[in-house]
């Protein structure tokens, strides 16, 4: 199976364990990603809170470049916000034939919208990825309690994602499923991480984190399972804090759905990067390895 | 067409209206005191679906210039579904009206429910004042052809 | 203060405006608040995304340019997917921010600095740069130590370090922006 | 040659006024077949009828124009008067002069003319009207009820005491519908079953009620007085007539089934009585989850009962029969709110329950014996959370109408709760309190003294945290986000018509609105008549409504019947379609169009020149036919016309118009 790829700006910095993760599962399956050539960041949140054509523009410029590779494939996006920013461009282009000549005139190229765009909950959803993967996953995670988060952006607005829930998404806990850990019940799979916020707002979106990471406790979940870097980023790194702040003793890992995927396909703790997140990751994932006798 | 311009002229205008709902809604316009011009005259039919194409291609042919036909909004039909013929009837009336040259203003259908007594007025207000802009109708005339028909246009 | 709602054509014209841009009827609203109590950034607003509304069909425009809430809308649409008549409060907010920042006023520096600065640095290297984003931001909010403290785990695990990814053809995207820009003010005007 | 009369009416100067009235009637002398014509004061006046009398004598006139106002005023008025005279009713026509003439115009010479115009337009009418005769249909005095619950019971019993036969159908095992599901009833408090389940027992005693339990209506054909209705008679596999019900067979099945009377929260068997106070008082066996009909294997009912009216060989039989009148009272279910509201937890939380399951929990002979124990551990909830208007106004996710009386069945499990249960919190989440009804403010009043909390806006998301329920929301009038954690969550969801009324309507050929409501003939004026004659409404298959009003509504359907019954022949109207059937080519093009399936083709005999052939014609049932005449538009050959308004009427009228 292949794709092409857009990384996105935080995948060799703060997404670097969702990017090694990926890596590995594409070297065991044979999943091939050809990366855009010279892409540029997507605008994120900033452009669209600013200026409505360079929201659009800025994505167009990559889905051009992966039309002018000629490879005629769908173009697949690690981050939820890369996703969003980019199936708005999409969407527009498709609907508007004025806007997408406008888009053409804008980034000085042709741009078609024949392509479309796919986030990574949605190519491993499909029958052959799980099969793929199945065949490649030989240890398991039996029994550990996780919680999937999937975030705002990769389930609203749902005109432009298309998503079959926005508040209640299986897409991921399907295929966690996988390894054999065992995603839980909790309610706050799409409510939203603050984004940006946490930097910008810290004191009003810190409570985002902190009821996020409260329910998935309160039911039982062991670890949080995250399908974006900043979404993971702002998890990992804000747990700790929160412990400190306000005393609470909150012990979940924050995995991308990946890193579960490539550690069942064998990948040790250095080929993914498990020591690189903020908040301890290791010792769970060991402990639930070495109970199913590994 | 040349049009004549003669500011004193009166249009001719029929209009068939439902019993249910528009003649209904213009008694309401006459219990009201409402004023509108009197060149439009009112026939009434049970509902907006008994109007046959021959009435209307008579109303032109008498020297007619303008023909409204009004029924209950669709959906509220005091027949349940007779009103959903008339549209039907009506597109394509209007086509076959418009292909023979008569400019579809001067045919035109209406939703005005028995209680819409100043849609009512408004209506053929604005359909007099249309039509009057037009000119008189000559089309399917004996003047008309005996003037040498469409070769004349 | 005392609100006289008589007399406010001028700031109607303005709520009517960024409505339409927003695709959205003002008075679809029946002000049931499942807007505001899904609203994960609701703690921390002066003016509740269901107020909002209210105060734009009013006419009472000063109070939702001056609010803190247009800023700290995460613009995360849980509002507009739960609400029972689908109206589109993320986009009313973005166009209240965007005639806010036009008239300067702005509820919170920081949000508004954040994405400048994001802007900039798009501008600059065609992606985004973390390290840079975040040491600038630091140093014109003044909220000088901000996340310091996560700087040594990063910089062990090679999580952000000295050198920077830029797109090749930056100066491309850098004319993207301002033609987009231009569009952008086209639009604007085409509206009014 | 006719001999038309011409009277122009003055109506005071309500058209003098305007119009030259003495001019309209000297203008119509000159219009040919007019014999007579004369102007005035006020035609509808007595000495105005005499004269028309006197001068019909007089001049031997056998038509009649009268100038005047509407004929929707008095048509019938002028009709009635022929009826004593040689004139045939139908021989009238009336030209509308004032509400379309002299009140709409204020130049008299132009309204003069117009008036003119409309009275040579009547004349032109009349010259080609011709004498119609109403005619009678009998009536056949049984009334069918479709739907046992208690708008159909209530409507049953209204007929039956006043004499007449009625049959009621209900799909179910037993009639009593949702009322009988509900614990008190709001604003008196007073037990639902105990004031309905009587009612239910009169109507299995009425000796003029055929009670049809496990029925449903097949097939509906005819007219009003005379329906010829076919019902099936679904498979009970008991034999009615021989059970006593003494219940042994359900209690040695060993299938448990869900509940459908207890909204799931309790099991019942395979063969089964819906309730202790089921009307018929007897099991029957659900075909779906018999082990013996599904799998062959068990039959231990058949084996145990006594008096052997267990038959597993039973089939659906049907039966026809003619109705005079048939009331719809199919009733209403509640949205399956799962679906719509993922938000509260789209039925993943056990403790999440509908207004109905709450009413069986808290009904002493529900499953918990009336103590209020939440679903999921069966403890006692001490926080409830109330969260109305859920599927109601709410356009995106359910419907965009208010279900009405969610309002007060709110307060009264919020009344209920606080009573029962010490050192209770009860918080109704609320968009607007609706109370209009007698009574019902001053309960709403009680309520909040009884403590309730009301917190005015919609919860926006339910989850669980630890075994409580957290409800967030806004409270709109602090303009503040608040939440409350809960042990039970009880959602007052929408109103939605029952489930099959689709087929219902379609049977009967009656209407339904964008949400499935039955279709009243008039919102205001004909509230429980439909659009076909002598098919009436009950209840909430046309609406949300409470129980006062359903059983009003139910009462005043079966005054209809009444009425409708109180004559053993009824008039028609005799302005109907009528087929020349020498000419019609039997294209069919009527038959789609009629809104009442008035018009059927048939074979007849005929000849072409020496040869005898079957031909295939239109015919119009006139009992049937209302007189649209949108059949005479569609007909290609001219065969088919509408009496009182035929197409060489009309087409006169347009050319005395254009003159």
């Amino acid at each position: 199976m292949q794709f092409s790829y857009y990384p996105g700006c935080s995948m060799d910095t703060t997404g670097i364990t969702y990017k090694l993760s990926i890596e590995y599962i594409c070297s065991k399956i044979g999943l091939v990603l050809h990366e855009i050539p010279d892409w540029n960041c997507c605008g994120a949140t900033a452009a669209h809170s600013k200026n409505k054509m360079l929201a659009l523009a800025l994505p167009a410029r990559n889905l051009a470049q992966a039309e002018e590779e000629g490879l005629d494939l769908d173009v697949a996006v690690p981050c939820a916000s890369c996703y969003s920013r980019m199936k708005h461009t999409v969407v527009a282009a498709r609907q508007d034939e004025n806007m997408r000549r406008k888009l053409e005139e804008i980034i000085g190229m042709p741009y078609k919208a024949k392509a479309d765009v796919l986030n990574f909950l949605e190519i491993f959803s499909r029958p052959e990825m799980k099969r793929a993967c199945q065949e490649k996953m030989y240890r398991t995670l039996k029994g550990m309690k996780v919680a999937c988060y999937y975030g705002c952006l990769t389930s609203r607005p749902v005109e432009v994602t298309g998503a079959s829930s926005t508040e209640n998404p299986m897409e991921m806990d399907e295929i966690v499923a996988l390894t054999g850990a065992e995603p839980v019940e909790w309610d706050f799979k799409t409510e939203c991480c603050g984004a940006s916020h946490q930097v910008d707002a810290p004191k009003a979106a810190r409570p985002l984190i902190e009821r996020i990471i409260r329910n998935a406790k309160a039911n039982k979940a062991q670890a949080i399972i995250t399908a974006c870097p900043l979404c993971n980023l702002n998890l990992d790194m804000r747990e700790g804090e929160i412990n400190k702040a306000k005393g609470t003793r909150y012990d979940l890992p924050v995995y991308q759905f990946t890193e579960l995927l490539a550690v069942c396909m064998g990948a040790g703790a250095k080929d993914i990067g498990i020591h690189k997140h903020f908040f301890p990751a290791f010792d769970l994932l060991n402990e639930y390895l070495r109970k199913a006798g590994d | 067409m040349s049009v004549k311009r003669d500011e004193n002229w009166e249009p001719q205008i029929l209009a068939f209206c439902c019993n249910w709902c528009t003649y209904t809604g213009a008694d309401l316009a006459g219990l009201n005191r409402m004023k509108y011009p009197e060149n439009v005259r009112v026939v009434r039919v049970p509902c907006s679906s008994r109007v046959n194409p021959q009435f209307i291609l008579r109303a032109f042919q008498k020297g007619c210039d303008g023909v409204l036909v009004c029924g209950c909004h669709p959906g509220d039909c005091h027949y349940a579904t007779g009103n959903y013929f008339t549209r039907r009837r009506f597109m394509l009336m209007q086509r076959l009206l418009e292909y023979n040259g008569i400019d579809p203003k001067r045919f035109q259908a209406r939703w005005i429910s028995g209680s819409e007594a100043a849609k009512f007025r408004d209506t053929v207000t604005r359909v007099s004042q249309e039509i009057k802009e037009l000119g008189p109708n000559k089309k399917f005339q004996e003047e008309w052809y005996s003037e040498g028909g469409a070769g004349n246009e | 203060m005392d609100r006289c709602l008589n007399n406010r054509e001028n700031a109607k014209a303005l709520a009517a405006r960024i409505a339409k841009d927003a695709g959205v009827d003002l008075q679809d609203c029946y002000q049931c608040g499942k807007c505001s109590g899904g609203c994960p950034m609701a703690g921390d607003m002066d003016l509740m995304p269901r107020q909002i509304i209210q105060y734009m069909r009013l006419g009472l425009m000063g109070d939702v340019l001056r609010s803190k809430s247009i800023w700290l809308c995460a613009a995360c649409h849980t509002c507009v997917d739960r609400c029972p008549h689908d109206i589109n409060l993320p986009g009313l907010i973005e166009g209240a921010r965007m005639e806010a920042k036009r008239r300067g006023m702005i509820g919170v520096k920081e949000v508004d600095k954040f994405t400048d600065i994001f802007l900039e640095n798009v501008k600059m290297f065609g992606k985004n740069q973390e390290v840079v984003l975040e040491g600038l931001y630091n140093v014109t909010t003044g909220h000088l130590m901000q996340d310091m403290v996560n700087v040594p785990h990063m910089l062990k695990h090679k999580i952000v370090g000295p050198e920077l990814n830029t797109t090749k053809q930056a100066a491309e995207v850098k004319e993207l922006m301002l033609r987009a820009q231009a569009a952008e003010n086209e639009r604007k005007r085409g509206e009014q | 040659m006719s001999r038309i009369g011409v009277f122009v009416c003055h109506c005071g100067t309500n058209i003098a006024g305007t119009v030259d009235v003495a001019r309209v009637a000297e203008a119509m002398k000159a219009e040919p077949g007019v014999v007579f014509a004369t102007d005035y004061k006020y035609m509808c006046s007595e000495p105005g009828q005499q004269m028309v009398k006197d001068m019909i004598k007089e001049h031997k006139l056998d038509r009649i124009v009268i100038c005047s106002c509407t004929p929707r005023m008095h048509e019938n008025t002028f009709r009635k008067m022929l009826k004593d005279t040689d004139v045939n009713p139908y021989m009238l026509e009336i030209a509308n002069i004032r509400e379309q003439c002299s009140w709409v115009h204020t130049d008299k010479e132009k309204a003069t003319e117009k008036a003119i115009a409309l009275a040579r337009m009547a004349v032109a009418k009349v010259g080609r009207d011709f004498p119609l005769f109403t005619s009678t249909i009998p009536i056949h005095k049984k009334a069918l009820v479709i739907g046992g619950g208690i708008a159909g019971i209530q409507a049953a019993l209204d007929i039956a005491d006043a004499g007449y036969q009625v049959t009621l159908l209900e799909r179910e095992p037993s009639i009593g519908g949702r009322m009988v599901m509900l614990d008190k009833t709001f604003p008196t408090l007073d037990c639902s079953a105990c004031i309905s389940t009587p009612k239910m027992v009169e109507v299995s005693a009425h000796p003029n009620i055929e009670l049809r339990t496990s029925c449903e209506l097949e097939d509906v054909s005819g007219y009003v007085g005379n329906f010829e209705v076919t019902i099936r008679q679904k498979a009970r596999y008991v034999n009615h007539d021989i059970c006593t019900g003494c219940g042994l067979c359900e209690t040695k099945c060993p299938t448990k089934v869900i509940s459908e009377f207890n909204q799931g929260m309790s099991e019942r068997r395979a063969i089964y009585k819906s309730f202790a106070q089921a009307v018929p008082a007897k099991p029957v066996i659900d075909p779906d989850h018999c082990r013996k009909l599904q799998e062959g294997k068990c039959g231990v009912c058949q084996a145990v009962c006594p008096l052997k009216a267990i038959n597993f060989e039973d089939k659906d039989t049907t039966f026809t029969d003619t109705y005079g009148a048939i009331i719809v009272s199919t009733g209403y279910q509640l949205i399956q709110w799962q679906d719509l509201y993922p938000e509260y937890g789209g039925g993943r939380f056990k403790d999440v329950i509908s207004g109905l399951q709450f009413e069986r929990l808290v009904n002493a002979s529900g499953p918990t014996e009336g103590h209020i124990l939440r679903p999921s551990d069966q403890t006692e909830p001490k926080d409830v959370v109330i969260v109305k208007c859920v599927g109601s106004r709410d356009p995106k996710k359910g419907k965009s109408y208010c279900s009405r009386a969610c309002c007060m069945y709110a307060a009264k499990h919020a009344h209920q709760i606080l009573e029962k249960i010490p050192d209770s919190n009860v918080y109704v989440f609320y968009m607007d309190v609706r109370t209009p009804g007698k009574g019902y403010e001053e309960f709403y009043d009680r309520t909040r003294k009884d403590g309730a909390n009301y917190i005015r806006g919609r919860v926006a998301k339910i989850y669980k945290e630890g075994g409580r329920l957290i409800c967030r929301g806004e409270d709109s009038l602090l303009g503040r986000q608040v939440t409350v954690e809960a042990d039970l969550v009880i959602l007052e969801t929408a109103m939605v018509p029952a489930d099959g009324i689709g087929e219902v309507v379609h049977k009967l050929g009656i209407a339904m609105d964008a949400d499935g409501w039955v279709q009243e003939a008039h919102p205001k004026l004909r509230p429980v008549e439909t659009q076909t004659a002598g098919v009436y409404l009950a209840g909430t298959c046309q609406g949300p409504k409470d129980i006062p009003d359903t059983v009003a509504q139910a009462s005043a359907a079966a005054a209809k019947v009444c009425g409708l019954f109180s004559k053993s022949e009824m008039e028609t109207s005799p302005m109907t379609s009528k087929v020349d059937q020498s000419k019609c080519c039997g294209c069919g093009h009527c038959e789609v169009c009629c809104p009442y399936k008035a018009i059927t083709l048939v074979e007849i005999d005929d000849r072409e020149g020496p040869k005898k052939i079957r031909r295939t014609v239109a015919s119009v049932n006139s009992g049937l036919c209302q007189g649209c005449g949108c059949c005479a538009a569609a007909c290609r050959t001219g065969a088919i016309d509408l009496l009182g308004f035929t197409n060489d009427q009309i087409l006169r009228e347009v050319d005395a118009l254009c003159q």
